[in-house]
């Protein structure tokens, strides 16, 4: 598909999101367990499930509107930090994409969107130990892999790479927002499950939409 | 795992059935997982609305009722409730006076009660004010935290804008006593053991048999520090001591000192806590006006305790004395 | 052994300052270690004297109060009080009317105070009359066994008998309202777990992670059998059907249905019982007259719960309904 | 002491007895833990310090007045089942000794005046798996043996004798009197711990008194 990310591409990346967050649900909700509340992984996988339910009752006609539903139900089914979070994220994503399939830059400028979007919302810093520890580079690389002309998929793979790098980066950190942050010194040592579940989101971009241009 | 429950994804649903059928004076609307006031929205009285992960009760749901709140979410366990919850509250509880929304300091619970409160200002004309609650000293509140989090006080700001509402003040008002309220207040608190999310099916943190966490919230999660286990003397000391170094209690109208329990510790324990607690008031020269022991704001089955000072003046020793008929505290009716 | 205790040889004279301290409106008699109502003896009235081993908080120094009982001694944790503790009581409550001891029948329990009523009729001219509880149907009340246990039910006749006395009813009358509720009223409980006696130091028993005890009593005795962990649903269907099966609980004005915490299960899990209670009662045509969701009489930091159900008249929900003001239960006033 | 137990003899006895159940207090709690409710041991050894503090408090003129106070001070002080069964027994033998130092026959007397409280206190039977199974044999044993002229060391050796076997002999029984009898079949298997505090008594008795006559 040269012509760019279709609502199909996107509905995959979002069942592909789906499909590896239940696979990792007890692995978020052990980190969460570590330095939060134990919910992670549930949450994101009551929203995702709902998420992917919602696709198949009311299959929706464009990528915006695509991500924006995606973007409602996790508002209204997730809770907790991470429902806003996310939420906000694809809600943000879907007002920067048009009705039309999105070409790569059209996608990295949405996932920026996106960013700027849990910043918004949640007004963390990189550095925080946050999701933003693996949103932040993912965008950044993707940007910079676009920009010296690579295809979507390699720079996909190159922003998943980043994320993966940005959520290990966690670990060591001392949390500044969020729950963890209530934690001090005792924070450090333990990756953040934020940042690993979106580093399971980019991951699962590559493998749902990174043979979509290539 | 050993709990009274069904199917773990199913208990805050079941858990709703009960109170449904326990509490007939109450209004469950079991879709948005609200708990109401039988007679809300009370025309042209203020309507309070609060809400918070599940795992805590009796709070929100069980200080639903006269003179304490219109209406609480009910969120999965330790998780925020989501907007449309809220928005359904406030909307059930709009008695053309304005809506208080109650919020514990939690990222999550920030952000959801902000997004409803942007969802009822774009859909209807409700006036909506929050006050969050931000109570626990255990958490520096500075530019490297989420800020303190919001415990202990949260009951006694319930109660007590509660009263403030059910008198007819004004909504600014109601609101300024939970500032106040909040403003007034500090709480530590520590736990013997860990408990368990239904969903994760296994304990939040190990803790050894001979040692203890200090500082600790209400969500399962780990606290500042762990200690070695220490006698109900000690412990009363470790939890007054950051409380009365923040905020000087003595004087005035005296405080409302609150044990409250973590959801595993029984009443005997908190007698004994309390009795040591107001040992230590006492040598440090602070008047106890009123008490509250029990377990109001657990963390599921955590054994543990936070303690809770409340400095406090005429006017809300009054609202304190006022009826309160919810299934979780009452007097005076 | 995790407890908020200091020694554990001081857990009940510690428990009883706190007590003291936190409720100014009762009195402590620490020497005999008896809760009093502030204003006992009140003249005219049938004192209301009950009492048991400590571990089972509220019950009964929390249930001392207008309405509900006159006083309670405290023995040490699960060990009936001693007679002399009894004697000062029933002194300390007499005005005039007679006193009605509440005993839940246990060996021990009973024994101490027949002690008491005989020192008391020694001394003084006190006309005592002892109502016995003994509602556990998980033992058979035979020549082979010391009878039914006295659990739940209790708790019942506490508040029923102490809304008779309050109407001024005179003792032969009062002590009807007792044997009729005890008569009346049924229970069954199970454990998830066991306690710790903080003299003994480890739990009384061992119960694998997938078990449970059904036909518990409250003193962290093992029950009548250990089966598989069950869902809460069923655990319903186990406790209830004894319970129904030993009385018709049908028609009439229906019953109050009151399902009990043994200390250390939390609320959210107690909704989630009544739920499945209520459910197994509709189905059952028991009518749900009034309900009780609490941990009311515990077993220390036990997991686990009892359900008593309780048949009524008009008699029995106006007392029920009246005005009771203690620690533990309060409506009304 | 040929002319029998001194006011100072049942003190001994007293003491003996205080210190064994001090000794065993942590096994007659674990056999209260596997069919009551874990306090036996405590309640005795509270029971006993209190007697042996009250006896130096205010030394007893003689035997009756001795074994009053204790019985005395049990129920006061114990509580639960075993404060009223002990008490009473304590009681019931001080009614049937005189002021004067008590002969052999007259301890055996005294001692089955404290057997036959026990039974109007608790109404139990031999057989029910109580203090009984093991108070029962002993009483029965020593009458048995001082009839048959045996002296009062003999004799006590023989009672304790008969305690122990009888409270070996309450492992298989089925409970049908006290808290262990809620058990039902479940109580059978288990060693009562009021027999085994009663076989303390009349081990402390054959340890303080088997040598005053001797
Ligand atoms: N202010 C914030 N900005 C960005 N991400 C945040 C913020 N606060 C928390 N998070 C992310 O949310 C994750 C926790 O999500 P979750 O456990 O579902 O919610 P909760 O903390 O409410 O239980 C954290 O690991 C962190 O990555
Ligand atoms: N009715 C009775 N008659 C004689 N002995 C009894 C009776 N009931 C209980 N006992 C004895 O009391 C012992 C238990 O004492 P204890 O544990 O101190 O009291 P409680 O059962 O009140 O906790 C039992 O092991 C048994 O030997
Ligand atoms: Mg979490
Ligand atoms: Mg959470
Ligand atoms: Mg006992
Ligand atoms: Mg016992």
């Amino acid at each position: 598909m040269a012509d760019g990310l279709h609502t199909a591409d996107l509905e995959a990346w979002i069942r592909e999101f789906a499909r590896v967050v239940a696979e990792h649900r007890e692995e978020l909700t052990a980190l969460d367990s570590a330095i939060g509340d134990a919910d992670h992984g549930t949450n994101m996988d009551r929203g995702m499930t709902a998420a992917v339910g919602a696709l198949e009752a009311a299959p929706p006609a464009d990528p915006a509107a695509l991500l924006k539903q995606v973007g409602m139900t996790l508002v209204s089914k997730v809770g907790g930090a991470s429902g806003p979070l996310y939420g906000t994220f694809f809600l943000r994503m879907a007002g920067a994409l048009g009705p039309e399939p999105a070409d790569a830059a059209a996608f990295a400028r949405a996932l920026r969107a996106g960013l700027e979007g849990v910043v918004a919302r949640g007004k963390a810093e990189p550095g925080d130990k946050t999701m933003l520890d693996a949103l932040v580079p993912a965008c950044d690389a993707l940007d910079e892999a676009l920009a010296s002309g690579k295809p979507l998929g390699a720079a996909l793979e190159a922003a998943a790479d980043a994320a993966r790098q940005g959520r290990d980066a966690t670990i060591p950190l001392v949390a500044r927002k969020g729950r963890a942050s209530y934690l001090g010194e005792r924070s450090a040592g333990h990756q953040d499950p934020g940042a690993t579940s979106t580093a399971l989101l980019l991951d699962a971009a590559v493998s749902a939409l990174a043979g979509s241009q290539s | 795992m050993k709990k009274l429950i069904n199917d773990p994804a199913d208990v805050v649903a079941d858990a709703l059935r009960g109170m449904a059928a326990a509490h007939p004076e109450l209004r469950v609307d079991h879709e948005n997982r609200v708990v109401f006031r039988g007679d809300a929205p009370v025309q042209g009285k203020v309507g309070l609305v609060s809400g918070g992960g599940s795992g805590h009760e009796p709070m929100h749901g069980g200080f639903v009722g006269l003179g304490m709140l219109d209406a609480a979410c009910a969120g999965e366990v330790f998780t925020s409730p989501v907007p449309d919850q809220m928005a359904a509250a406030t909307k059930g509880v709009d008695g053309g006076a304005g809506v208080l929304h109650i919020v514990k300091n939690y990222t999550g619970d920030v952000m959801n009660f902000e997004m409803a409160a942007e969802l009822v200002a774009a859909e209807s004309g409700t006036e909506v004010v929050a006050v969050v609650t931000d109570d626990d000293v255990a958490v520096q509140d500075s530019l490297y935290t989420a800020g303190r989090r919001g415990v202990g006080v949260t009951v006694l700001v319930e109660k007590l804008a509660g009263a403030a509402a059910e008198e007819g003040r004004p909504l600014a008002q109601v609101a300024d006593v939970a500032r106040t309220v909040n403003g007034q207040g500090r709480s530590m608190g520590m736990a013997l053991t860990s408990c368990t999310v239904p969903a994760a099916g296994k304990p939040t943190f190990d803790l050894p048999d001979d040692e203890m966490e200090i500082g600790i919230g209400i969500h399962g999660e780990p606290g500042r520090r762990r200690v070695r286990l220490a006698p109900a003397r000690e412990i009363a000391e470790m939890l007054l001591e950051p409380v009365l170094g923040d905020l000087d209690f003595t004087g005035g109208d005296g405080v409302i000192a609150f044990v409250n329990g973590m959801g595993g510790t029984p009443l005997l324990e908190l007698y004994v806590m309390y009795a040591e607690v107001a040992a230590v008031l006492e040598k440090s020269g602070v008047r106890v006006a009123r008490s509250l022991v029990g377990s109001y704001m657990t963390s599921l089955e955590m054994a543990g305790c936070s303690v809770t000072l409340l400095k406090v003046d005429e006017d809300l020793l009054r609202l304190w004395d006022a009826p309160v008929r919810t299934p979780g505290l009452r007097w005076g009716i």
